[in-house]
């Protein structure tokens, strides 16, 4: 039991890091690899305010979303912009190009190595049921990331908001000529992504760790959680991170020797019998 | 057939002749050789690079199959030719071979993985057939010495005759040998109604079957021959440094490869050799610069390229000749 | 004088580049201290960065260093690979090859020019376990990550701990890239040991596993936590933060070793570096510098692979970290191996050391 | 006995619970020149795409030249000589119209996978494309690139490189849309010029040609054949003009 | 019959490239003009540019008595221009009722009314977008300019894919909209000779100048005219 509970909590912080990306990659389609550099400035503004500051965890998140979310919109507007209409290809290599710069960038403010990170004592030890153990930082979590998956998919598929991102994404000369403001709604759009994975990023800190190398650590797993789902879909990115987590925590429980392979084995697996992601649209481009 | 008389067919018929500009730019590694005679092992792993990178480019820049997993095959090239030279059987064309036939079988089977879906989709898939070959490889430690590496290779001298020195020379002569002999065969192939019917299918594979070609088979082929290319790449490498450790299977050495593709321009063979010279070079002399930080530097080198000369460097280099070219008619008037 | 060029191989950016950090330092700071000419020949130190894990940029820098650079001496190496890819370089070059950090045991037989100032993994491995079967812990339960060195500690640790008498009683290899140990935790919470032996890439796993230790109250259990001491080296106890406390570990440089050299060296490098916290990284880059300082003084500043390997063995002096010698046969080191326990001191998370094993040689060549 | 080039029989598509193709049956004879017309969104082009293989179909059979191929790949349909238009042009926008067409030439004589020699040392596939290309009046657009030719160009192209199947059975797919008047005249003349041992079944919504072109109409409505015949039956048949021609014909 | 929109001299393109030359014309509320001229001639741009998706270079552009030049492309719908373009440009990801709705203005179209008007699109509300046939899409387009409620709206080509018992409804809905809506009409197609009587003026494009500027009853009698132009007099 508690290593179903484990495996969800895990689950939902690959979730939570990831979600970020399933909305600039997913829904604005752009491969957007520095996701993991704007998950890593939440980290830090999180860290720095919570050990130089002493500001409370909980009030450093929302800072470390809107922190991150400006730093967001400030380079949409100076640079991504340009490159909406640019290849995939192209879009990578300008992305990787801000994460090698964010990498030194940290390096060089915060230094090589990890960051310290004490979580207030509520969200510290575990909550001891009959037969299930359950930590207080990890149901946190969990609670946290279903709202904000249920948010985020009501956002999308319920309001306008929604079908005016996507019809911005399809053609965005058509959506102007039908009056969708595009700029507009991409900047808004990268604005929530960005937040989301500065969000990310400073829930991420406790169990992930924070050192300047951490955009292309866990990029992999972005990448996964966004594939398996089926990009652009928030609930497929939700079932996914939980398939994986529960997947990948168990394995390692019960059968420890194949260890990190399971994770692996598990998405080619699920990509091979649904290439177009769990909840994959058949609209893929 | 009378209206094909009328026809200017040169266009066409000599599309693979070679012109100038490509001899001379053989002459680089020559000319390369003397100007940096302290480089060679920088200028041999470019050569291995750029072959691995070509590898990339015909599957990726002609055939359309992105990849974050090309390592792979890499790897498992540079084991095939490290674990038969720790074994005795140090001969360096038959550890290419071997590493050859290897990767093509893998190719082979792989490919059948990255036949459906889309760009996403078969990037995770090759990604996560490269993490999986990366686990077994850290698994076997007694074969492959895991992350510390493969002990006791011993590479004999290239054909019997010529040792590898020091200074390199033997390994870059034999390095740019493997790399010109595959390059013209990749030209050829490129050239051929095969590379044309790859053309075909990276710009439009629903139309494919539609003139009857059998959009997977293909496919299959071209995976199955940038599997060996890279497979050789890989044994190159394993062979010049007479080490092989787990990074050859590496995220970060598919990641980087498609980078350096990207950077040169895929789909043109020339973009992958430049692309990897330009992106090693900035590399090596950045981090001689500044050991820590160069990393900013050449990041904001590739945000600059991406903004500013969109069409990667061969592009530019095109459109630095066209313009010149422009320049050059424009004073003749 | 000819100017004595020393070219290091470091990583000095990526996920190792803490260690370049450190041994540079170190290195620096020995030629601050001392001044920077041995035996009449100015030094020269060039840096070059192999990034981490690519032996093959390690081997490239170790060439060009030789070959371009027209260094007298190799040295740093963080990681295994690195140093024995670049092995060769120093072999066919007969250029000494003063080895920083890389810890695996057959590093110094890959040339006969290699000499080591830092440790092997074996070495810092066996006294705790030894320790640990003769203080009551009785059964252990070992959790290393599944790479090469991982499986060195465990074979050493199993090896010692089980001739000293004690028991294993499980065992399990982590993925290197491990981002939870939830699963690891709970069943060793099921198997109730004494303690755990810990060894896993020091760094962010060492903290992700003392979050889950705590969060999991497994020390309120009665289970202990021993480790190798890299992970519980300076730079990292930090961000381990409290869930440290009580970690016992062996490893042969603590900030708080008592002794007026460390003292010395502590104030100094505070002063140097006030961002950064001494580590045995930092030493033993101090330590290399200190071994070319004295042996070209043997040899007259001669740096010539033979005359500098020979002068070197048997080579012994007082480190910050206590005395210290190159063995004469095998080129590795030998010193004394602290048992510490991590503890505050004055507000700040410290190894304190309570046990010692005096003039260790490496175990993995025994 | 008439033998057929074309049958289908009870093919039935779905899509989700949408039934597209409900129950088809249709017969074409060779040599015919089959129009197949009916509403928009009654399923032709769905049907068209069942019978080259595009879609699978969910029951129901495809029969070319006698033979099943309800389950062959697109592409071995093609080897069996059946070809197909789009309804939205599929080119290769990167590649010049001779290049284009000449790979597709290449593929029918079976060296589209010959990887030695280059594409112009095969001179019987580059010169039955430039002759393909001059009978459709494109061969002073044979060198430029796909991408930069006129609409009206292009559905050109995308007839030709059809052509180059020489395709015993020939599916069009509203061959004129974009067409201008004009050149569309033009278009129809160069396929009604075709041998006439070939099948062509045609898509089209504009009557004129419809009626000018075909010797047999199939009507498709909701999926299903409402009713075939020659084009005086249809053109009178009160039902067609009721659900699809209302008052566009005046024969 | 108040002036709605107002084009002097305007020349526009793509980038650099000039398509049309020196187009002046002036429409009033509830007007109808059909613009007419071979492939490649310069229509769909001049729609484009009105829509602000093309260049416009120089000259001035009016509507309703206020400069275009300054109003941004995606305001340009909020406007009043309801635009129909020729590659249909429906929203693959969306579904059709999304698509129809997503800039729904309030007015006399709404859902129901385009439903009622294209009954096909209410029987396919759910499907995506690019689940449509060809005609289907046709009908989406329309509807969703209609959905905006412009006082202009600019059909590129309506009728192409379309089966003959729809054209001949959608040709009477448009009748009815000037006459009877006052909407404006601008009115791009091949087929001049179904277009002519509907509309009240008519502009004949050549590589992007005006070469006939005036009354469609004029034109459409002008066989001529019709034919040096077009080429559609046989018809
Ligand atoms: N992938 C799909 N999923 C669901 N419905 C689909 C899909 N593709 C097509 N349809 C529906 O199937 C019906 C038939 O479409 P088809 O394209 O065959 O029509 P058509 O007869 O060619 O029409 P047109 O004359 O307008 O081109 C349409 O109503 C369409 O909405
Ligand atoms: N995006 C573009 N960039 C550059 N030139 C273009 C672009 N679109 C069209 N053109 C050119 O502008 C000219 C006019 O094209 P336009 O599409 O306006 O013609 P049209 O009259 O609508 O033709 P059709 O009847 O084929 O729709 C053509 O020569 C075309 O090649
Ligand atoms: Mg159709
Ligand atoms: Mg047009």
């Amino acid at each position: 039991m508690t290593v179903i509970f484990d495996g969800i909590a895990s689950g939902m912080l690959l979730f939570l890091i990831s979600v970020g990306l399933s909305v600039t990659l997913g829904l604005m389609n752009f491969v957007n690899l520095a996701h993991g550099a704007f998950a890593m400035l939440g980290g830090y503004v999180c860290v720095t305010l919570l050990n130089r500051a002493g500001v409370p965890f909980l009030a450093t998140l929302p800072i470390a979303a809107l922190a991150t979310a400006l730093v967001g919109v400030a380079l949409e507007r100076t640079l991504y912009r340009r490159l909406y209409a640019a290849s995939h290809l192209d879009q990578v290599l300008f992305s990787i190009g801000l994460v090698f710069m964010s990498i030194a960038g940290a390096h060089y403010f915060f230094g090589a190595q990890q960051q310290p990170m004490v979580l207030p004592e509520f969200l510290q030890g575990q909550i001891n049921l009959p037969g299930l153990d359950i930590g207080v930082y990890r149901l946190f979590l969990v609670v946290l990331s279903l709202a904000i998956a249920y948010g985020l998919n009501r956002l999308v598929r319920g309001t306008r908001f929604g079908a005016q991102l996507r019809a911005s994404v399809d053609n965005p000369r058509a959506a102007r000529g039908v009056g969708i403001n595009v700029e507009r709604i991409f900047t808004l759009t990268f604005a929530l992504g960005t937040a989301l994975a500065g969000l990310g990023g400073a829930l991420g800190v406790e169990m992930l760790g924070l050192d300047p190398s951490f955009p292309v650590k866990y990029i992999v797993y972005f990448l996964i959680v966004v594939a398996v789902g089926g990009s652009g879909n928030i609930m497929g990115s939700l079932v996914a991170s939980l398939i994986l987590g529960v997947v990948d925590v168990a394995g390692k429980y019960y059968v420890p020797q194949i260890g990190a392979f399971v994770i692996y084995a598990v998405m080619v697996v699920m990509l091979i019998f649904r290439p177009q992601g769990l909840f994959g649209r058949r609209a893929a481009r | 057939m009378q209206a094909a008389l009328t026809l200017d067919l040169a266009p066409i018929a000599r599309a693979d002749r070679w012109r100038p500009a490509e001899l001379a730019f053989w002459l680089i590694p020559v000319a390369a050789y003397f100007i940096f005679p302290d480089n060679l092992v920088l200028l041999t792993q470019i050569a291995i690079t750029a072959l691995f990178c070509l590898s990339l480019d015909l599957i990726l820049g002609y055939a359309g199959i992105v990849s974050l997993g090309h390592a792979a095959f890499f790897g498992l090239g540079a084991y095939a030719a490290g674990l038969l030279a720790a074994h005795g059987y140090g001969d360096p064309l038959l550890g290419l071979v071997a590493a050859a036939l290897v990767t093509a079988v893998l190719g082979y089977v792989t490919s059948f993985l990255v036949l459906r879906g889309a760009d996403l989709t078969r990037l995770m898939v090759t990604l996560g057939v490269a993490m999986m070959l990366y686990e077994i490889a850290n698994k076997l430690t007694h074969i492959t010495g895991g992350v510390d590496g493969l002990q006791g290779m011993e590479v004999l001298p290239v054909l019997g005759q010529f040792e590898f020195d020091l200074y390199g020379k033997t390994a870059y002569w034999y390095a740019i040998a493997v790399l010109f002999a595959l390059f013209c065969v990749a030209r050829k192939l490129v050239h051929s109604p095969f590379g044309l019917s790859l053309k075909g299918v990276r710009l439009n594979v629903g139309r494919m079957p539609a003139i009857g070609a059998p959009v997977n088979a293909r496919l299959s082929a071209v995976y199955t021959i940038g599997a060996a290319y890279a497979g050789i790449a890989g044994a190159l490498l394993a062979q010049t440094t007479q080490f092989v450790a787990l990074d050859v299977l590496a995220f970060n050495r598919s990641a980087e490869l498609l980078l350096i593709l990207v950077l040169g321009g895929s789909g043109s063979l020339y973009g992958a050799l430049l692309g990897t010279i330009v992106f090693m070079s900035a590399h090596h002399m950045l981090s001689d610069l500044n050991p820590q930080y160069w990393q900013f530097w050449l990041g904001a080198l590739l945000v600059v390229i991406v903004l500013f000369a969109r069409d990667g460097v061969m592009g530019g280099l095109r459109g630095g000749q066209r313009r010149l070219g422009a320049a050059l008619g424009r004073t003749k008037q | 004088a000819e100017p004595l060029k020393i070219g290091m191989v470091l990583p000095m950016s990526g996920l190792f580049a803490a260690y370049g950090k450190q041994i540079e330092n170190g290195a620096r700071l020995y030629l601050k201290q001392n001044g920077d000419t041995f035996a009449g020949r100015k030094v020269e130190l060039i840096i070059k960065d192999d990034t981490g894990v690519a032996p093959e940029i390690s081997k490239r820098a170790a060439q060009e260093l030789v070959v371009k650079d027209k260094v007298d001496i190799l040295a740093g190496f963080g990681l295994t690979p690195s140093a024995f890819a670049a092995a060769p370089v120093s072999k066919e070059a007969k250029r000494p090859m003063i080895v920083m950090n890389a810890a695996a045991s057959a590093v110094t037989t890959k040339s006969d020019y290699i000499l080591r100032v830092s440790h092997t993994l074996p070495q810092i491995t066996a006294p705790v376990a030894d320790w640990a079967a003769k203080n009551k812990i009785r059964k252990v339960y070992t959790l290393v990550a599944d790479y090469g060195p991982g499986h060195d500690a465990e074979a050493q640790f199993k090896k010692t701990f089980a001739a000293a008498g004690g028991e294993i009683v499980g065992e399990v290899r982590t993925p290197v890239k491990n981002p939870d140990f939830a699963p690891f935790l709970q069943k060793i919470k099921d198997v109730k040991p004494d303690a755990v032996f810990l060894f896993v890439p020091p760094g962010e796993q060492t903290v992700a596993f003392m979050k889950g230790f705590a969060e999991r109250d497994l020390a309120k259990a009665g289970i202990r936590v021993i480790a190798t001491g890299d992970l519980t080296e300076e730079d990292i106890l930090d961000a381990v933060g409290d869930n440290a406390l009580g970690i016992i570990n062996s490893l042969q440089y603590s900030e708080v070793h008592d002794s007026p050299e460390n003292k010395a060296y502590v104030q100094a490098y505070y002063k140097a570096y006030p961002k950064d916290r001494p580590n045995y990284m930092s030493v033993s880059g101090y330590d290399g510098m200190q071994l070319i300082a004295k042996t070209l003084e043997k040899t007259g500043g001669d740096a010539s692979g033979d005359k500098f390997v020979a002068a070197a063995k048997g080579m012994s002096w007082i480190s910050p970290r206590g005395k210290i010698g190159i063995d004469a046969q095998t080129r590795d080191i030998v010193q004394t191996i602290y048992i510490r326990k991590v503890e505050k001191v004055a507000g700040k998370l410290q190894n304190v050391e309570f046990d010692k094993v005096v003039d260790l040689r490496d175990p993995g060549k025994q | 006995m008439t033998s057929y080039a074309l049958q289908t029989r009870n093919l039935v598509k779905k899509f989700g619970g949408f039934i597209a193709t409900n129950d088809v049956t249709l017969n074409v004879e060779a040599g015919a020149r089959h129009a197949l017309i009916g509403p928009n969104g009654a399923g032709k082009t769905t049907l068209i795409n069942l019978l080259t293989g595009f879609l699978e179909p969910t029951s129901g059979e495809v029969i070319l030249n006698g033979d099943t191929v309800t389950h062959l790949a697109q592409h071995q349909r093609v080897k069996r000589g059946l070809a197909r238009t789009f309804q939205i042009n599929r080119l290769f926008a990167d590649l010049t119209v001779l290049e284009s067409v000449t790979m597709a030439v290449n593929e029918r004589i079976g060296i589209g996978a010959r990887f030695w020699r280059p594409v112009g040392a095969y001179a019987e596939a580059v010169d039955e494309a430039a002759s393909l290309l001059s009978t459709l009046r494109l061969l002073d657009l044979a060198h430029e690139k796909t991408r930069n030719l006129a609409y009206g160009k292009q559905r050109l192209i995308e007839i030709a490189l059809a052509l180059a199947m020489k395709p015993g059975v020939l599916l069009l797919d509203e061959p004129a849309a974009g067409v201008p008047t004009s050149e569309s005249r033009e278009l129809f003349e160069t396929i009604a010029a075709l041998p006439r041992d070939v099948t062509i079944l045609l898509i089209e919504h504009d009557m004129d040609l419809v009626f000018r072109f075909a010797d047999c109409i199939s009507v498709l409505v909701s999926g299903a054949l409402l009713t075939g015949g020659t084009p005086d039956e249809i053109a009178n048949n009160p039902k067609v003009k009721e659900v699809y021609l209302g008052e566009a014909i005046s024969v | 019959m108040s002036e709605l929109l107002k084009l002097e001299n305007v020349r526009a393109g793509y980038g650099d490239a000039v398509v049309l030359e020196d187009i002046s014309f002036s429409l009033g509320e509830g007007d109808s003009l059909a613009l007419l001229g071979r492939n490649g001639m310069g229509k769909t741009t001049l729609l484009s540019t009105l829509m602000g998706a093309a260049r416009q270079h120089s000259g001035v552009l009016r509507f309703a008595g206020e400069d275009l030049a300054i109003v941004p492309a995606h305001a340009r719908a909020h406007r009043g221009l309801g635009w129909v373009p020729q590659e249909r440009d429906i929203f693959p990801s969306l579904t059709v009722e999304e698509n129809l709705s997503v800039v729904a203005t309030a007015g006399h179209w709404n859902l129901q009314r385009v439903y009622e008007m294209f009954p096909r699109l209410k029987e396919r509300r759910t499907n995506m977008g690019n689940e449509l046939s060809g005609g289907e899409q046709q009908m989406l387009a329309i509807g969703r300019a209609l959905m905006l409620n412009p006082k202009l709206l600019l059909l590129d080509e309506p009728l192409e894919g379309l089966a003959p018992l729809i054209v001949q409804e959608l040709l009477s809905i448009i009748r009815r909209l000037t006459e009877e809506g006052g909407m404006a009409v601008i009115l791009v197609e091949q087929h001049a000779r179904q277009i002519l009587p509907l509309t009240r003026q008519a502009l004949v494009l050549e590589r992007g100048r005006a070469v006939y500027q005036g009354d469609s009853a004029t034109l459409r009698n002008d066989r001529e005219l019709l034919d040096s132009w077009l080429g559609v007099a046989a018809h």
